[in-house]
């Protein structure tokens, strides 16, 4: 079970949480304008990275807000974490083999 | 025609007499009926629902202040549960609302929502522990210290209000489960 | 390749085993292949396999970066079945249970199949409604799948706690006989050898760093831990890592990998006949010939490469298999382990073509992968040879995001009401 | 005393007490404190178990948690009998119940050890090169075969009779074992605020200082300083002890599992006592002082009962008071199984000879052997052994080999070195590294908050080992925030034993055909590994499956190292090159039940009722489970089955009047001025015009325009929706909103607040709704005129505040009283009362569907299923096309989306109206057609109409739409159905009764 630094409350346990999945991909402003692939795009394509990863979580069972963490998907360490509308520090950075 | 107070059930009633009487030195029971009101707003409402309130809300993360029945629980940094013991819903609501009318915040009534137990006993942590994953010591979770959190597959609202006194406010349909799992808690710990 | 059966294994018992050869070489890389598979685990093997032996393809090398089957080959529960609803996920499905059917004899290793039956557990109306879908759907398609009452699922899997205090009773359950299990390691082995057998090269402790494409953009090879080796054609069968290698080609998939745990008991004597499965209550159960339970649950919320997971998952599986059979409270929890399972947005796998001309990638088998193995490398075995996707294989493809043609078995079945 | 190898007091025996219990149905004594297997060595017992493949008789190798052959079943009923338990951790008690496992039709007489003679043709892996022809055989004849020759106990018959919890807990620093540096870490950690936790998998805690009777720490006894070091500790307030608990998991972020074992060793546990707790811990810092095992040696048939580690002998010598055997050979690699002997010697067994690996030995503890007369053997090797039930003879020569001299013996001592318990720090992601002089793998750079000490980072001697203890306990305190007060000095005074240490196979190569033990429990020789290397299985992972060496119940503790010594010496590759088998969790094998802890039965998960749900209960309803609530299914009358009950509310409904609880809807109240502009981009309808005071019936997508929900919104003020989710719905619907509203459009001034328990949902359907209703309710007016169809006012209902609804989810006349959720039962009951006259029917979710179908309103995750767009589902006219913009709306032009002939709602009735098509029945063009079929659809709702008295169906078609009229098939196992294209609203198409 994670330990998960809520911005607001502080540290809290991975079942106070719900994952929301990569973070900073902003929903399109005008969908309709978009073609089928970039659509597509923003519906289901992931970086799904290999190293330092940007991902949204949900204090779901604590104060309810979404934030953004960036944790080491190679070792699940969370470097950190920070409100939503704040940008990383990094960039994601894959694990180049 | 029945008076509503008759009229009203809560949810735990019936596990009172189902408990078993644990040899444990921690006791449930069943905190009493609340008008109970979710406010979600900006900064500049809050103040103005606590004025009118009589309690001063807590900015401070995961805080509650109480002035004799009454208390401001804080929930999240937009949300604050107030609530007053044996006061009617609909009077504190109606004051409430009519003293925010002019901020930008949300007022619901959510006093039939959640029933109340309160776990005490020099071994309440512990029991507690049983199905909530947060430290519990005096230092991580002092007097004063209010959070949802889970207990066992339940979400709640967990504060303490004495060192060795827990208050747990849960939804209704939960709360079955949450007596239940803290009395076989209190039996096996 | 030597023959395999009881006659030479009882000749070498005389001999003292000393005549057995390699189960397969282990080459240098060559400078160039005509197919690169990218991926030594089940799925990879097969596809090379079939490519020797069913596509005339011999010229081809497996790449793997650790050792054969040490991914999720080797991690999962080896739950094998067919009974899918939608044509599409049938289809590819009941093409491997029919070539599992045969693979021990096609490979000459015993990989143990064994149609011990799938039974999933309908817990409540919604259940019952989806699972006689499935069965109708099933029988339409040539495909066993029969739904039993409470009382059957007691005789056919007498462990049930069927009848008794249960939170979710069991209300009947789909049973496919067809299913069943087989020995996940074998599996890469036999296929490895067999592939061996017919002159493809698995090259392990090689891990691809590059994929290497002409100014025109198709492919042209890979670097390597061990040199950079050509190839016109290249397949990605990399499971949880299938991300990492085809960004090397610029091309971005629709996958999420996520960590999925598994674990075994103590051996007990046999007590546990058949497959059991229960999505409601998120628990699957069978017993190894070795006579441990082996049980699995769904994924950790998060994407991970870590191959491991939560204690709070582990929790919830086994009170799930506790609810389910509550004689088994007492037996041991004797290893648990993570799998990496990459995910796509409809649970449902690519088996394609890629925009990169020669590029190939079979992905995204979720939590379903290890039962698909013999009929996704033989479907991605004629896709590479004939540069085109067969029948079967032909609806998975990334343009189906975009199209919306989307083949979602989890919704149809899991949407509660 | 009778028994005769109980020597003298051990000192965590009770002498005074003793126990009586019995293994395969024979009684014996032992004395509280014993473990089984000290016990049944007292009573001169060594044969205990069988192997897994030959069966061949085995007996006690160690003293502690690696024991690979001592596994026995525990119980006397079933209810409490536990498989697989190792007799050198069982504590006996009086009255215990042990057996013998994996024999038949006796331990001493197995018919299984028929499969020694064949031992030569099944060698590692044998099984995959037979065993396929035919290829039925599998499964009906091999397969069955040696399923029953495998397993090991046999799994308990019924449901677990004891109860188990768990615990979350969280501390400063967390030590992992209770041995000299376990103790040494606690004493300093806790010399400070720190809260610790010291656990140790054994009842009684020291560790090794309990079984070395020559050391001496601070001028006391070993075993004594550890008991007045845990004196100290338990006297401290931020200390707390777990013995009897073993940390068995790593798991991220510092969280470690821990097993406490709390009534296993009690004859009559108290009723409250769970029979294991499972401790959750998350720590700021962690200890680990796991310890190190002995190794056994590989040699000719070293796996006979009698043959057992140094270091184990010592425990029981030392701890138990009883010696394992009076004529001892030792056989060992290093400096301990010196110590072993001597100790042996001193409680009067004989020492025949020890022999030495190593070429030349000398030192303090050699010196000391020689100097009481023992036989020093160096540069040798047991060759062989001899004896079938009880080791008779060891076959000694030297280690090149040459002649043999054979010497008597009851027990035979082996020693190969130490392997550190790395597991937990492996586990942690830890690397470990190679260390030649130890022949072990040892922790490396650490990746969580962690430090190991003492003899599982590979430290042997007594004083480095608390030293280290003592450092890292200091470290941990520090590194948690703590200022540990002064450093306190240990005067330590014990004889090192060295490093010395061997892995691999000591059989000489002329011994290449006979079999020496690597994995004891799973049978697998040198040999084996030999041959998988072979037969190119060179990597670790590969030898450890393709032998199964290491994947026993021990999870190779004592044969890992072994085989890789083998496998590196057969491949002339560096150990490190070789690899090294992953370790995972659990450390020891951990009970199912304690990771269940209290979630079973009614706690499994949450049982969710209604506040109405007493009443229906009293009434005698049905329920069914709807996600994790129970909902009233039927109220079956007196001689009424389900089909008579929901024949009857039906038409009670649809002729006067009908109630159903409608509470597990999920509620929303969205509130703000921003609130409609939210609603609009939340649903597909449009929400800027409905009128405060009206409802609308909205559908909610998912972003790639498919059904997420439904529900009735009601406009309560401008800035105020009291919406409605689906049951299964509501926390799903609510997340997605607060995502949209949080992460994109954090501007908008709405706020969301779940009300699905704040209010009872009472449903009043029928004609005669309004007239049950009016005489109840205060300050509404509820005619046709003053409130239509699909609005809703506030006021009061029995005295107290409700929200009513005039809505109807049955097509008829209706109303969903809407009260706060204590008023719940009382406003339902009062209701039912006053439809008494009117002949009211309260009915349950069956019926809601017979009569919703009827009306061709469709069922969220029934008519749809996740695949569905709105217009397939005939809710075009739902969505507001003028709208710029709609979660979901773009994915609704995508091409699969907009084909002509995707599956559309329809009516569907069957050509014989007796007959109820199936849920879930496929429908097809041409029955006719041979496997596979095409299908065109599948029917989503089928039921008995009583009120049409006929079967109506909704279906899924393929172009459905313009199918109307056309006669389709349903191909059921025994004969093809047809049935009718029909519109989906099938009662009252233009809705009269509605509006009534």
């Amino acid at each position: 079970m994670l330990l998960i630094n809520c911005p607001y409350c502080g540290s809290r346990p991975e079942a106070e949480f719900a994952n929301g999945g990569q973070a900073h991909i902003a929903r399109p402003a005008d969908p309709m304008s978009l073609t089928d692939d970039e659509w597509a795009a923003y519906l289901y394509m992931r970086d799904n990275i290999k190293g330092l990863h940007h991902e949204r979580w949900r204090h779901a069972n604590g104060c309810g807000r979404f934030f953004n963490a960036s944790r080491d998907t190679t070792t699940d360490v969370i470097k950190r974490t920070y409100r939503m509308g704040e940008r990383p520090e990094a960039e994601h950075q894959g694990a180049k083999p | 025609m029945l008076s509503p107070a008759i009229m009203r059930s809560n949810a735990l009633s019936p596990m009172q007499s189902s408990s078993t009487t644990a040899a444990s030195t921690t006791t449930l029971s069943i905190l009493p009926d609340a008008a109970k009101l979710v406010f979600r707003g900006k900064t500049e409402a809050i103040e103005a629902a606590g004025a009118h309130f009589g309690v001063k809300p807590s900015l401070e993360a995961c805080r509650f202040a109480a002035v004799g029945g009454r208390s401001v629980h804080w929930l999240g940094p937009d949300e604050w549960l107030f609530q007053a013991v044996n006061e009617d819903p609909i009077e504190v609501f109606g004051g409430m609302s009519a003293a925010l009318q002019a901020q930008a915040c949300s007022l619901v009534d959510v006093s039939h929502r959640s029933d109340g137990i309160a776990v005490a006993g020099p071994t309440a942590a512990l029991v507690l522990n049983h199905g909530c994953p947060l430290d519990l010591s005096l230092k991580a979770f002092p007097v004063g210290m209010c959070t949802r959190t889970v207990l066992g597959k339940a979400s709640l609202l967990l504060s303490r209000s004495e060192e060795q006194v827990f208050h747990v406010d849960v939804w209704r349909s939960f709360a079955p489960y949450v007596w239940q799992f803290l009395d076989e808690a209190r039996n096996l710990s | 390749m030597q023959k395999f059966s009881a006659l030479s294994l009882l000749r070498a018992g005389l001999t003292g085993h000393a005549g057995w050869q390699r189960q397969w070489r282990s080459p240098e890389p060559k400078p160039g292949y005509d197919v690169i598979i990218v991926g030594g685990g089940g799925h990879g093997l097969a596809t090379a396999y079939y490519l020797a032996s069913r596509y005339g393809v011999k010229n081809v090398a497996v790449l793997e970066k650790g050792w054969i089957g040490g991914g999720n080959t080797g991690r999962n529960t080896t739950i094998i079945r067919s009974n899918y609803l939608f044509d599409e996920s049938a289809g590819i499905y009941e093409h491997a249970l029919k070539l599992w059917e045969g693979l021990s004899q096609e490979l000459n290793y015993n990989v143990m199949y064994s149609p011990r039956g799938v039974l999933m557990l309908a817990h409540n109306i919604h259940d019952v409604q989806s699972f006689k879908r499935h069965v109708h759907a099933n029988r339409l398609n040539g495909i066993d799948n029969e739904w039993l009452s409470p009382e059957e699922c007691k005789e056919f899997c007498p462990p049930l706690n069927v009848g008794g205090a249960m939170r979710y009773p069991i209300l009947g359950g789909a049973l496919q006989r067809r299913g069943g299990t087989a020995r996940h390691d074998a599996v890469a082995w036999g296929y490895a050898r067999a592939a061996d057998a017919l002159g493809v090269d698995i090259i392990e402790n090689c891990e691809v760093t590059d994929i290497r494409r002409a100014p025109t953009g198709e492919v042209v090879g890979v670097d390597t831990t061990r040199g950079s080796i050509n190839a016109k054609r290249i397949g990605v069968v990399a499971a949880g890592n299938t991300s990492t290698v085809m960004n090397m080609a610029g091309v971005r998939l629709p996958l999420e990998s996520f960590p999925l745990q598994a674990l075994v008991s103590e051996p007990v004597k046999p007590i546990f006949p058949c497959v059991v499965m229960s999505n409601t209550i998120h628990a699957y159960i069978s017993q190894s010939d070795k006579g441990e339970m082996v049980i699995g649950a769904g994924t950790d919320v998060y994407t991970s490469y870590t191959q491991r997971g939560g204690l709070h998952i582990v929790n919830h599986t086994l009170d799930a298999i506790c609810e389910l059979v509550p004689a088994f409270r007492r037996l041991r929890m004797l290893r648990n382990w993570g799998g990496i399972v990459d995910v796509t947005p409809d649970r449902s796998p690519i088996v394609a073509k890629t925009p990169v001309s020669g590029l190939y990638v079979n992905c995204g088998w979720g939590t379903g992968g290890f039962k698909a193995t013999p009929g996704s490398g033989e479907v991605f075995a004629s896709t590479i040879a004939k540069d085109e996707p067969n029948k079967i294989n032909a609806p998975f493809t990334i343009e189906r995001f975009r199209d919306g043609a989307v083949i979602d078995e989890a919704a149809a079945a899991a949407v509660a009401h | 005393m009778t028994d005769t190898y109980r020597v003298r007091r051990g000192d965590s025996v009770e002498n005074c007490n003793a126990v009586h219990f019995t293994f395969d149905g024979k009684s014996y004594q032992g004395l509280a404190g014993d473990t089984l297997a000290s016990a049944l060595i007292a009573n001169g017992v060594h044969l205990v178990g069988r192997s897994f493949k030959y069966h061949r008789p085995r007996g006690f190798v160690s003293a502690g948690s690696e024991e690979p052959n001592a596994l026995v079943g525990v119980g006397a009923t079933q209810s409490r009998y536990t498989p697989n338990l190792l007799a050198t951790q069982v504590e006996i008690y009086d009255g215990l119940v042990a057996e013998s496992q994996n024999r038949w039709p006796s331990l001493e007489t197995d018919a299984g050890f028929l499969n020694e003679y064949f031992s030569a043709f099944l060698p590692a892996g044998f099984y995959y090169k037979t065993f396929m022809w035919p290829r039925t055989a599998w499964k009906k004849l091999y397969e069955p075969v040696i399923r029953r020759m495998a397993g090991l106990g046999r799994a308990p018959a019924e449901p677990d009779a004891d109860r188990y919890t768990q615990v979350f807990a969280h501390c400063d620093v967390l030590i992992v074992g209770a041995g000299p540096a376990g103790l040494a870490a606690a004493l300093e950690a806790s010399n400070s605020d720190a809260t610790v936790i010291l656990c140790d998998e054994q009842a009684e805690m020291g560790g090794s200082l309990l079984s070395d009777r020559s050391a001496s720490i601070d001028g006391m006894q070993a075993a004594e300083w550890a008991r007045a070091a845990l004196d100290e500790l338990r006297k401290r307030s931020n200390v707390k002890l777990m013995s009897r608990t073993t940390a068995f998991g790593w798991y991220p972020h510092n969280f470690v599992g821990l097993n406490e074992r709390v009534t296993d060793h009690l004859s009559n546990p108290a009723a409250n006592q769970p029979r294991e707790r499972l401790w959750q811990v998350r720590a700021k810092e962690v200890v680990l002082a796991a310890g190190a095992i002995e190794r056994p040696l590989v040699f000719t048939d070293n796996d006979r009962p009698g043959i057992m580690l140094a270091n184990a002998a010592r425990t029981y010598v030392n701890r138990y008071g009883v010696v394992p055997g009076k004529q001892v050979v030792v056989f060992t690699a290093c400096d301990s199984a010196y110590r072993a002997a001597l100790d042996l010697k001193a409680a009067g067994a004989k020492i025949q000879v020890i022999v030495d690996l190593r070429k030349s030995v000398s030192g303090h503890w050699v010196d000391k052997a020689r100097a009481e007369g023992i036989k020093v053997r160096s540069g040798s090797i047991v060759r062989g052994t001899s004896g079938r039930l009880r080791v008779k003879s060891a076959q000694i020569s030297n280690a090149q080999g040459g002649d043999a001299e054979t010497v008597a013996c009851d027990l035979i001592l082996m020693s190969a070195g130490f392997t550190p318990s790395v597991h937990l720090f492996s586990q942690s992601r830890g690397k470990l590294s190679y260390s030649e002089e130890l022949r072990a793998y040892v922790p490396g750079e650490s990746v969580e908050r962690e430090r190991s000490v003492g003899a599982c980072k590979g430290l042997f001697a007594l004083e480095g080992v608390i030293e280290s203890g003592a450092r890292g306990g200091r470290d941990a305190a520090t590194k948690a925030g703590f200022s540990p007060r002064g450093e306190r000095s240990y005067t330590v005074s014990a004889q090192s034993v060295g490093a010395d240490a061997f892995i691999g196979s000591v059989m000489t190569d002329h011994q290449a055909e006979k079999r020496a033990w690597v994995d004891f429990q799973n049978d697998v020789t040198a040999k084996d590994v030999r041959l998988a290397t072979r037969e190119g299985f060179r990597s670790i992972e590969h030898v450890k499956r393709y032998t199964t060496t290491g994947m026993a119940t021990d999870q190779g503790k004592l044969s890992n190292m072994n085989a890789l010594g083998v496998v590196s010496k057969q491949i002339d590759v560096a150990v490190p090159k070789v690899g090294l088998t992953t370790f995972r969790p659990p450390y020891t094998p951990t009970t199912f039940g304690s990771f269940a802890g209290q979630s079973r039965g009614d706690l499994f998960d949450p049982v969710r009722k209604t506040s109405i749900h007493s009443w229906a209960e009293s009434q005698g309803a049905q329920f069914e489970d709807v996600g994790v609530w129970k909902r009233a299914w039927y109220f079956p009358q007196v001689g009424e089955d389900m089909h008579a009950a929901v024949a009857r509310e039906c038409k009670v409904t649809r002729e006067s009047v009908g109630i159903f609880d409608a509470s597990t809807l999920g509620k929303i109240e969205i509130v703000g001025k921003d609130a409609a502009e939210f609603m609009n981009r939340m649903y597909t309808n449009a929400w800027t015009k409905l009128e405060p005071g009206r409802l609308r019936y909205g559908v909610m997508l998912r972003e790639d325009g498919f059904i997420m929900d439904d529900g009735v919104v009601g406009r309560m003020a401008t800035d105020r929706f009291h919406v409605t989710t689906t049951t299964g719905g509501a926390a799903r619907v609510l997340s997605m909103m607060e995502d949209y509203l949080q992460t994109e459009w954090p501007d908008l001034e709405v706020w969301l607040t779940s009300t699905t328990e704040q209010w009872s949902v009472i449903a009043l359907q029928g004609p005669n709704a309004r007239k049950v209703l009016e005489p109840l309710v205060e300050g509404i007016d509820l005619s046709a005129d003053a409130m239509p169809h699909m609005s809703v006012r506030e006021g009061r209902i029995c005295g107290v505040p409700t929200r009513l609804f005039r809505v109807s989810f049955t097509g008829e006349l209706g109303f969903e009283v809407n009260v706060p959720a204590g008023y719940g039962r009382a406003v339902w009951e009062a209701i039912f009362a006053a439809g008494k006259p009117y002949g009211i029917t309260p009915y349950g979710t069956e019926t809601m569907h017979v009569l919703r179908a009827e009306k061709g309103y469709i069922i969220v995750g029934q008519e749809t299923d996740g695949t569905v767009t709105p217009d397939d589902a005939g809710l075009g006219w739902a969505v507001g096309k003028a709208k710029r913009d709609f979660v979901g709306k773009r994915s609704l032009s995508r091409p699969a989306l907009v084909r002509e002939d995707r599956k559309q709602l329809v009516g569907l009735l069957t050509t014989d109206p007796k007959v109820v098509l199936e849920e879930g029945a496929q429908i097809v063009l041409d029955p006719t057609h041979p496997i596979p079929v095409p299908m065109i659809g599948h029917v989503t709702s089928a039921y008995w109409s009583a009120t049409l008295n006929r079967s109506i169906a909704l279906a899924l078609v393929r172009g459905g739409r313009s199918r109307m009229g056309e006669e389709l098939s349903i191909p059921m196992p025994d004969g093809v159905i047809k049935a009718k294209v029909v519109d989906s609203i099938l009662f009252d198409p233009k809705g009269e009764r509605l509006n009534a």
